[in-house]
């Protein structure tokens, strides 16, 4: 908080921007607008210092709406300004926005070699499954038979998996929340802003106009339960309809397997079921690839592995050879061998 | 400062060529350095041209892994590497025959005999040993078993074969330096720093430099062949020191910062002949310079533009190939009105091209090369120290007017290096810049300035500036996003007028030779300018009716070059292209101007600046 | 065909510019497009512009989510959508805010009168009903409860009101639709089809509109108003059809596809206003089309690049960030010699700039923007049905002369329709394309073709043509890798004469209306040909002394193209851009050619033109 | 094999082009260039089917070595190419031929989307972590700390594992293998080349002139017993010097991790040996990012997972169409509405 300012508890209000949104009524965007606008406030952001910034797309919006520094950029490169960015001011608060098409299919080399830098940012990726902007192009997340205008026969790409392939690309922070579920959402960014390095969010969102229902498969209220796994560190990884069993997740012996188990069959206990351990990257990549209709889809937290972030290695360097290299300009263009003409 | 002490009677030349040349690995870059270090030591002036394959190491002994190393010293003041070596090196058989062509008829010729073996004869397509059948009789040559000597002078370091010969150049440099009345002194230095940690090294490369050096002292050449000695030049008085385009570029940008008081971060991605820019910068962190190899060109400008949105003095640094690739965020760049210096050091195109070779040929591109009209500042570097004082004037304009700026040098200025007047920063204007913290009446990201009609640099962080920028069209009043068909008309025509301002911030253009009206006049940009003036001065001494103009600013030109255009019977412009000032110039003032284009990868030539003169003059 | 059959007495019109304006949920481009459709069937002339905004679907009510499509036919031979409306159709407040300001004076207002509720006046910044309080007198307003009138027609379906409201455009048309005397059934048999899966939707909509039209016929309007006829147009015999530019474009290059005999394979990645290119030929698969949308520009061109190599058309389709981003492998394609066809749809720029919006400002991008010199074929075309023609010719030079060739349309032309006579297949040149399958002697793969300069396009899989290329430059002589300073002028030289000479092989310049030399000049090229060729007819039958030019071929100019311009005491050129044509006429020529310029994301209207003209002809 | 031809027995002097090669005296690269030259003839190639395409690097000097068909494209984009030229005629042996900067930094994009679309090519990824064509600047696999001159004061970008960012993008193919190890390199090329979708192979290369030894710690032939390890399918996971205990890998009980165990030490046999499974996904994980020294690094095939190839569903898709769907082009001109004008 800047020091000519009176601290005063800040609202959402705060953080809202007087711009008209433009997205389609019942877009699952305004959720997501709505709890980072409502969850700012509650760990003391300020809007001075608080930067959103994003691609191309209808998710790339985003900074438009918010009462904080924004930045709307090319398709796919948002990561790349955020980077230039945070390295010339570190207390910059940066939050990447982008979709499915901005960060996986243009962007996705900026996205990866950010990710492995570890720059300290928050990158949310709303993915709808699909281009919004451009009017319902398949995108690299669309399922293998997508109709879709580039596809009318039915798309035959196979999808990437946004937290697969952070991970492979060497994200330390992986995590994911739906666009509807504010109370998992806004916890979830913030944890994300609370780690120090690049933290991944990818969003399920859903595109009522182009790609209505994506993740009704996930996210149908009357199995919800049994869809979702809300991961929680050091905890059971534990689910169920509240109704129905409970459920649990176990690896299969001595493979590398996981498998669904239901508590009180076959004298199942809640021992059985594998605990959520943040840090263990290799249980990050077999969770980051379940997905209904056999398992749930794992939500929360994946990974967090704490490592230097890049931004802090950078200004580190910088800052230990001013204290030790020449600083003087005159003398560095007089370093090496001179002469003088009389 | 080193003398000159020897009192042999020498020859007295007015200015010398000689040219390098040898296998990838004999180190003529080295050699070629060392002998241009120490001839600025002795007062000459001097210029030089680094001529080097793409390949890493090209396997030894073939003709394409041929590098060579030409320096021009003379007693007057010279601005280009010369036309043809009066002295030509050559280190092996393919050495000689890729550079035997270029030297001049009579010139001296020195051949290391012993390694004309078959092998590398044959390497060469010699199918006879030139040394034996007559071929060179247009020369004085002068062989000798270069090797052998290297291996009997080092001989107590107790090297191998292999390492023992890699001294080779330094026996060659110590003739070399002997043969025009150079000390070793400065080179010996040299050495014992760079192989302070293996001494050994340095003392074998010393014992060989020594032999060269005594060699030439004590054994008898043929006769007419040396010694020489080149007088001092007469030079602006000052404190010099040797400089390639690149390292001034790199200084400047740093010099840049510091004027403005803007800490500078480059995003960049290595590529020929630009990544040495890179690695200077890298080198320079004490200076607060941050340094940022992204993934590629387009994350390179982006991270810069990120860097200038947060208030930094954002550069990228790239060739043509490059510059193609971020087109698209530079146009980014122009939409948000931010500072951005983005640097291409040209390299023969087009795609791959010549990446190891000069050119001139991305003009064109820089004016042009975006979608919708999206206008910025093109700039243009003369020589390798110019490369230094256009980098502050590229930052300058890109903060005063809020517009990205394009610098053009090539490959010819970043690799070649001039003795250079060393500035000293108190001399150098100030620019530093403000940032608005309060928030003024009616706070807008694009409120303009009224005279320069830059938009406010409020940088995130500051607190009540609070505002959002992007890639969409802006409304005039409010800098929201606005479709209204008339704003984007007023919004394009201020963008065009913004940029065409920055002509009233800069010098009015100014003849560089001659007058400012008559027969012929001859209009150069970037690296051509040594070439250039050296050919029009020379055909002024003959008495010739020609001028020089030479541009620095190409986009927009500086005011006064249309009355100096129009002042002359023919406009001719020399460009390493095919012809893309010409075409500015003719669509801009309807004058015939004439394109004198070389597109081969190499600099011109004076004589074939004075042959284009001449013919002009010739069909006035 | 349909027939006219009705018996009222109407009031005969020449021409009539109707636009239909709502919320982007109310259907407007379909209510549009099926009044467009209809018309053509009663033998009307006419032209088409859709203006729809940036968002999806923007909340409603908003100003900005206003929806237009405006329609011009007339009995005689148009060539615009119309400068003003005669007729403005209002759904909502936002739409009549919006609009308004372009309907003639005296022109009629057909108005939602249910939709101006408080909530949406106050959504489109109407402090009072502007029915209410006399601001629109000077129209003849016709305000109808369409909301209502439509909800009792679709009654019987037992739709939900908001359902049931969606067809409120159908009623809305079936007004209009009477108004100027034309049946129905046309867009009846449409809603049939496309609601085969859903009946009653189709069946209510179809209530909807019949009551529309039936309002017409039975409810009496106020004095003055309607109904009208415009008579039939006199066109030239043949079959029609309505085309976009975008399906043109793409049943051009799957035309060419056939008459050359390759494969078309299209490398894209979706970008307004290009998308639509990239979705009608996914749709043609069963002609053999290859589609692959890329994961950006860059692997889109490169992938057609690959598809080249192997024997393909390979063509990319874009707009200017896209070619922006291409630009590096269009630089490599032409170093290849081979051919490709990139279409770049223009948009308002710079950056993401008018993404909806048209602007012709990508010309000097076309031109120049690359690295290097590499020059290569621009091609535009001038109307809709001209997207088909000019695909064509893209595809013939880039395979006659192994080269890409960039065609220019634009967001205007993409979306526009015309009535277009449809072509024969059988009519249209094919251009059979050979690939070598004999190692001719001394075979390499850049051995050319002595008239055109074109390279052999021998294809992988061809055994004993084994060959490598890339980026580097090549030797004339083996096409192998090649430093040499000599072979890199001559090969530019030959890339540069090779382009050149397309310039020979494609129809001289003609006048397009008016003599061939003369007062005044009006050159233009792409788009604005309907406006510009309407403006310059007008000034003719006024008696003024003009005559038109249009240019197809942008680089290298067809022969001709200088004496006709020279024969002109005055040359204009209005261009939707900041001044590109005229720039690249100026140096080339060294005419005087002065831009008219507009660049508001509009395309031209006649009076603009005329207006033009008539201040030239002033100044003359 | 073409039929104007009389099938004769190739030998490596058929895929030998008459270049003279630049590369400099004792790179790796020239192991590979022989290894692959040597290998074609063996599995019957034609060098007129057969396609090197390549990007910009030292690297991706190749093609113009091999006499066959050879694209020398640009920098980073060689995926893309292929993809367009195997759509075209898929009938070519295509081989990408890239390096740790052409196809991670600038290309990382392209080799992911090609690797989850599955494009029939084999992708040789020559890995000397290090730029070598532009001079030895860092590169996306250089360690923290490498000093090149683009990091004169040490790196400190965190590096990418290429197989376990291909694996994240959902390779289905991959393999490793090393520069002067032909006799295992061979095969995964022949491996690679019988794979039906795209397979990746990363060779460890040695620059000795920019950053030699940078796999030192890997080939040194005094311990590459225990440095290496030579999967095989449905083998136990075993290495260790020759004349040294054997060692094996092992899951450490009901957890997702490795851990290295010798072989009659605390009474451990070969069946507590994991056993290779090329099929399993997890397992390629885990082995993608073993290094020693803690661990041998894994060589061979990590991964194969029978899936479609893109190219073969979008050729099926067309040949599809072009049974059922309008073939005429004149009939095409004329669908919809069309009316006659007298
Ligand atoms: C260089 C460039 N290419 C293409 C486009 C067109 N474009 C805009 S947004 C978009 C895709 C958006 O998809 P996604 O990121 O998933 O965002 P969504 O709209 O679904 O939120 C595309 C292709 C562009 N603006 N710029
Ligand atoms: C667009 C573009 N950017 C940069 C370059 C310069 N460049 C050529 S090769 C290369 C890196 C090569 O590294 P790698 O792929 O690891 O290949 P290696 O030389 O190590 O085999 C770079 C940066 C280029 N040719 N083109
Ligand atoms: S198109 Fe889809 S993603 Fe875009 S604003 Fe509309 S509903 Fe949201
Ligand atoms: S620089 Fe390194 S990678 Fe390149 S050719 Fe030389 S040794 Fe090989
Ligand atoms: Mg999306
Ligand atoms: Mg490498």
């Amino acid at each position: 908080m800047s020091p000519s300012e009176p601290a005063k508890k800040l609202t959402r209000k705060d953080f809202t921007s007087d711009q008209d949104i433009r997205w389609c009524p019942g877009c699952g965007d305004y959720a997501i607008l709505a709890t980072i606008q409502r969850t700012l406030p509650t760990v003391g952001a300020d809007p001075a210092k608080t930067v959103f910034l994003s691609g191309i797309g209808c998710s790339s919006r985003f900074p438009y709406y918010m009462n904080t520094y924004g930045f709307h950029s090319i398709h796919g490169r948002a990561p790349a300004f955020a980077t230039g960015l945070k390295l010339t001011n570190p207390e910059l608060d940066i939050w990447v926005i982008t979709g499915d098409g901005d960060g996986l299919s243009i962007g996705g080399n900026h996205l990866m070699h950010v990710l492995r830098r570890n720059v300290d940012l928050q990158i949310i990726l709303f993915n709808n499954r699909i281009y919004g902007l451009t009017k319902g192009q398949y995108s690299p997340t669309s399922l293998v038979g997508l109709r879709s205008p580039s596809t009318p026969l039915g798309s035959v790409d196979m999808p990437v998996t946004p937290a697969l392939l952070a991970l492979g690309a060497g994200a330390r922070f992986v995590a994911r929340s739906v666009d509807t579920l504010a109370k998992h959402l806004g916890p979830t960014f913030v944890e994300a802003r609370g780690y120090r390095g690049t933290s991944f969010i990818e969003v399920l969102q859903n595109c009522p106009v182009f790609h209505d229902g994506a993740w009704n498969h996930v996210k149908d209220r009357a199995h919800a339960g049994q869809t979702m796994l809300m991961l929680e560190h050091g905890k059971p990884m534990l689910f169920g309809d509240k109704d129905g069993p409970q459920q649990g997740l176990r690896l299969k012996p001595n493979t590398l397997e996981l498998e669904v188990v239901t508590l009180g069959e076959g004298g199942i206990t809640e021992a059985d079921v594998l605990v959520h351990d943040e840090t263990n990257r290799p249980m990050a990549f077999l969770l980051a690839g379940l997905e209904p209709p056999n398992f749930p889809i794992a939500l929360g937290v994946l990974l967090r592995e704490q490592a230097a972030a890049y931004d802090a290695s950078v200004v580190a360097q910088v800052e230990s050879a001013k204290q030790s290299g020449l600083t003087d300009m005159d003398a560095l263009l007089r370093t090496g061998h001179t002469w003088t003409v009389e | 400062m080193d003398t000159f002490s020897k009192s042999e009677t020498r020859e007295a030349l007015d200015s010398v060529v000689i040219r390098f040349a040898g296998d990838s690995g004999d180190g003529m870059q080295l050699t070629g350095s060392q002998f241009t270090h120490t001839t600025a030591l002795m007062g000459n002036d001097l210029a030089t041209f680094p001529d080097f394959p793409a390949e890493i190491r090209a396997p030894t002994g073939t003709t394409y892994g041929v590098s060579g190393f030409q320096i021009h010293f003379a007693s007057y003041d010279i601005m280009t590497p010369g036309d043809e070596p009066d002295v030509l090196v050559a280190m092996n058989p393919a050495a000689l025959t890729t550079n035997i062509g270029d030297l001049k008829k009579g010139g001296l010729l020195i051949v290391a005999r012993d390694a004309f073996t078959k092998s590398n004869l044959k390497k060469a397509g010699y199918e006879q040993n030139p040394l034996e059948d007559h071929s060179l009789s247009a020369y004085r040559v002068i062989d000798l078993d270069i090797q052998a000597m290297t291996l009997a002078a080092v001989e107590p370091f107790g090297l191998g074969t292999k390492d023992a010969l890699r001294s080779k150049n330094m026996w060659t440099l110590g003739l070399v330096l002997w043969l025009f009345g150079r000390e070793y002194t400065a080179t010996v230095d040299w050495l014992r720093q760079k192989f302070a940690k293996k001494p050994e090294i340095a003392e074998s490369n010393i014992a060989a430099l020594k032999a060269g050096h005594a060699y030439g002292e004590t054994a008898e050449l043929p006769s007419g062949i040396g010694p020489y000695e080149v007088p001092k030049a007469k030079l602006e008085p000052g404190e010099y020191r040797n400089i390639t385009g690149n390292d001034a570029l790199a200084w400047g940008l740093t010099a840049a910062s510091k004027l403005s008081g803007l800490k500078l971060v480059l995003g960049s991605y290595p590529i020929t002949p630009a990544s040495s820019v890179l690695h200077a910068l890298a080198r320079l962190k004490s200076f607060g310079v941050t340094t940022f190899q992204a993934e590629d060109e387009i994350a390179a400008v982006c991270a810069a533009v990120g860097a200038s949105w947060g208030g930094a003095l954002g550069v990228t640094t790239t060739s043509g190939p490059g510059v193609a690739l971020k087109a698209e965020a530079i146009g980014l760049a122009i939409m948000l009105e931010l500072p951005l210096v983005v640097v291409d050091i040209q390299r023969g195109g087009p795609s791959t091209g010549l990446p190891t070779k000069t050119e001139q040929s991305d003009l064109l591109q820089a004016v042009y090369g975006r979608n919708g009209d999206s206008p910025l500042c093109v700039l243009a570097a003369a020589t390798p120290g110019d490369c230094f004082y256009m980098a502050i004037e590229a930052a300058r304009i890109a903060t005063k007017f809020m517009t990205p700026v394009m610098l053009l040098t090539d490959g010819y200025l970043a690799n070649g290096a001039e003795p250079w007047k060393i500035p000293s920063m108190a001399e150098l204007p100030k620019f530093p810049v403000e940032f608005p913290t309060e928030r003024p009446e009616g706070f807008h990201p694009y409120l303009r300035d009224p005279d320069t009609l830059a938009r406010p640099w409020a940088i995130p962080g500051t607190p009540g500036l609070e505002h959002r920028i992007g890639g969409l069209e802006k409304d005039f009043n409010s800098g929201n996003i606005s479709y209204d068909p008339a704003n984007h008309h007023k919004m394009t025509k201020t963008r065009a007028a913004k940029i065409a301002g920055i002509a009233a911030d800069v010098p009015e253009q100014q003849v560089e030779v001659g007058e400012a009206s008559g027969d012929l006049l001859v209009v150069g940009w970037g690296s051509t300018y040594g070439a250039i003036t050296q050919a029009v001065r020379r055909a002024r001494e003959q008495g010739k009716p020609v001028s020089q103009v030479h541009i620095r600013h190409l986009f927009p030109f500086a005011r006064g070059l249309d009355t100096l255009l129009r002042g002359f019977k023919k406009v001719i412009v020399p460009e390493m292209n095919n012809g893309m000032l010409s075409k500015l110039l003719r669509a801009e003032f309807l004058i015939d101007a004439v394109g004198v284009n070389k597109i081969s990868g190499q600099p011109f030539k004076v004589r074939e600046i004075e042959a284009a003169i001449d013919s002009e003059l010739e069909n006035l």
